[in-house]
């Protein structure tokens, strides 16, 4: 492990003497110190070394150390949408399942009803399945010199247009996962002291869902 | 980038309300976390703007402030009647979120969204 | 006119010495004074006279001087579904019209299309137009002595269950009249004295809509 | 019901903060409109609960006060630097509606709603 946090103590800080943390997403962008005297010389950032301290760590479907070619290809993101059978890959969530139910029009008339071939109700089901479907929108982001590998792979929720009927819903973040990178932290006193390369763990979007804000 | 606003000059005025001369106001404050000892568990950044809200909400409370109704009943009652209730305080309306890169209480190092970190407008409440 | 306000004067008060108002609904009760005083008497409910009083405005759909008979029926309410042609009664909405469009899924794959015949098309656009409609619930309300008549009918949105594919939109207020009924009111200094009947407007629920709240 | 807590009693206790020698909290308000001259315009009701919020935000900030990050980060930045910044101020979290019969602008008696009139919660903010 290449750092001891001595100086924290172990008790739990959630008396009101520190603020609290949300796994709210998407991130902001941190803000770096400009003084470059806080960046990594170019000794301290030897592939090799690097590459076994993150160990298995190391994913290479969200991270690089150069500028990826989807980067240079699609600047500003690629649309993850999977299709299988005419459909978005995955789980078929309920409310496709149970389209089709009954609607109730009070006591005293016959509730409304869908009548369709079977067929026929799959391809709305498909199509609805596809319609409020938020697939996860990739780009590739420069995190800077102070992590390794610098190149992360984010997800963003497409918000161009509603997703539900009716209209009023937007893809909202629904699931993340953390990567483990590498970031060089100096713990001096004074400026650019006392630094090394820690193991940090970052929140990366997997998963957009139609929801109200 | 705003102007940083000398809080020193009017301290001493302060009333019971809270507030200085001025209105009810967002005001400048740069909070770096080595002055507060978050240097043992804040990695990056090494402070931010958080503002903070001063000034007096007395009456008559303008739509500047930006003030609920409750704010405008509890002003009427404190000039009426000042020990039923005191004047309404100058408070954050808005606030808004900051990442930070921390470590938490198992000693990983991770980067969250702290919310409610920003002021971002003030009004009388 | 029963009562000329010569205390109120006519400035704007939005200078911030008054509360504000909104126009939200529902409304909530009126709390009220509990001091039989600030009734009225036998004598100043005469039918006849209150009936010219309120004029063109008394409106029979919306109010009643006695406990309505569908009150009686009905007393939880009436949901108010108005079906025409196999669907809700009124204009169609916008996103049914367009219902069936071309689903985006990337620069690399082909959109995801709806193939249905005109008439199933026009099943679905149906049966989805009754999902998302939002019927008012009517239900007849006693709003007590000091005010005539003292039955009105009021509209509520129906929330039991998901208007919306997916679900997470509710029937929330989304249009509203005034209806113009009576008020006993005492302005003197003293508790029930110099008291009248005045108009007072009182805002009545009259459509709901699928909506994030 | 509440019950009608005394502001009478410790008022002259009140520092800079706004508080008491209590922590943050809601206490007992009835606006009667008549008070306010209010009686003018407002036909009913006669007055309503308003309560207020009233107490000391001051370092540490448990968990009990409903404080936001910023309140614990200015609580902390006025401990060690008093001159940047006073305390957090002791305000509503959560407020609700009250509705009202009165007589608008045009002079036509009306039933609305007004947001924000009673305070359901009080916080450090």
């Amino acid at each position: 492990h290449p750092f001891e946090p001595e100086e924290r103590n172990s008790i739990s800080f959630h008396d009101g003497t520190r603020p609290f943390p949300s796994n709210q997403l998407p991130i902001i962008d941190l803000e770096e110190n400009p003084n470059p005297l806080y960046d990594p010389k170019e000794e301290d950032l030897e592939y090799k070394r690097l590459r076994r301290l993150l160990g298995r760590d190391f994913d290479r479907d969200y991270m690089s150390t150069v500028r990826p070619l989807e980067h240079v290809l699609h600047r500003n993101g690629t649309l993850d949408f999977k299709i299988k059978k005419g459909r978005p890959k995955g789980r078929r969530p309920l409310f496709i399942k149970y389209f089709g139910q009954r609607v109730y029009t009070g006591e005293t008339q016959k509730p409304i009803r869908l009548k369709l071939k079977r067929e026929d109700r799959k391809k709305v089901q498909k199509y609805l399945w596809s319609y409020t479907h938020c697939p996860v929108f990739h780009t590739w982001k420069d995190l800077g010199v102070r992590f390794w590998p610098r190149w992360i792979r984010e997800g963003q929720c497409f918000r161009g247009k509603s997703c539900s009927i009716p209209p009023g819903m937007y893809c909202q973040p629904s699931d993340s996962m953390r990567i483990t990178l590498l970031r060089w932290y100096c713990r001096g006193p004074e400026v650019g002291t006392n630094c090394s390369w820690i193991k940090v763990q970052y929140p990366v979007l997997t998963e957009c869902a139609c929801s109200c804000s | 980038q705003e102007k940083y606003t000398d809080y020193n000059l009017s301290r001493h005025k302060r009333g019971a309300s809270g507030g200085g001369r001025w209105p009810c106001q967002r005001r400048s404050l740069y909070v770096k976390f080595r002055d507060l000892g978050w240097q043992s568990w804040i990695i990056a950044p090494d402070g931010y703007h958080a503002f903070f809200c001063e000034g007096e909400c007395s009456f008559p409370i303008g739509n500047h402030v930006n003030a609920t109704n409750h704010a405008i009943v509890q002003t009427l009652v404190h000039m009426y009647t000042p020990f039923k209730a005191p004047s309404p305080g100058c408070a954050p309306s808005k606030l808004s979120a900051q990442s930070v890169l921390y470590f938490d209480d198992d000693g990983n190092v991770v980067l969250k969204k702290f919310p409610k970190m920003i002021v971002t407008s003030c009004g009388c409440h």
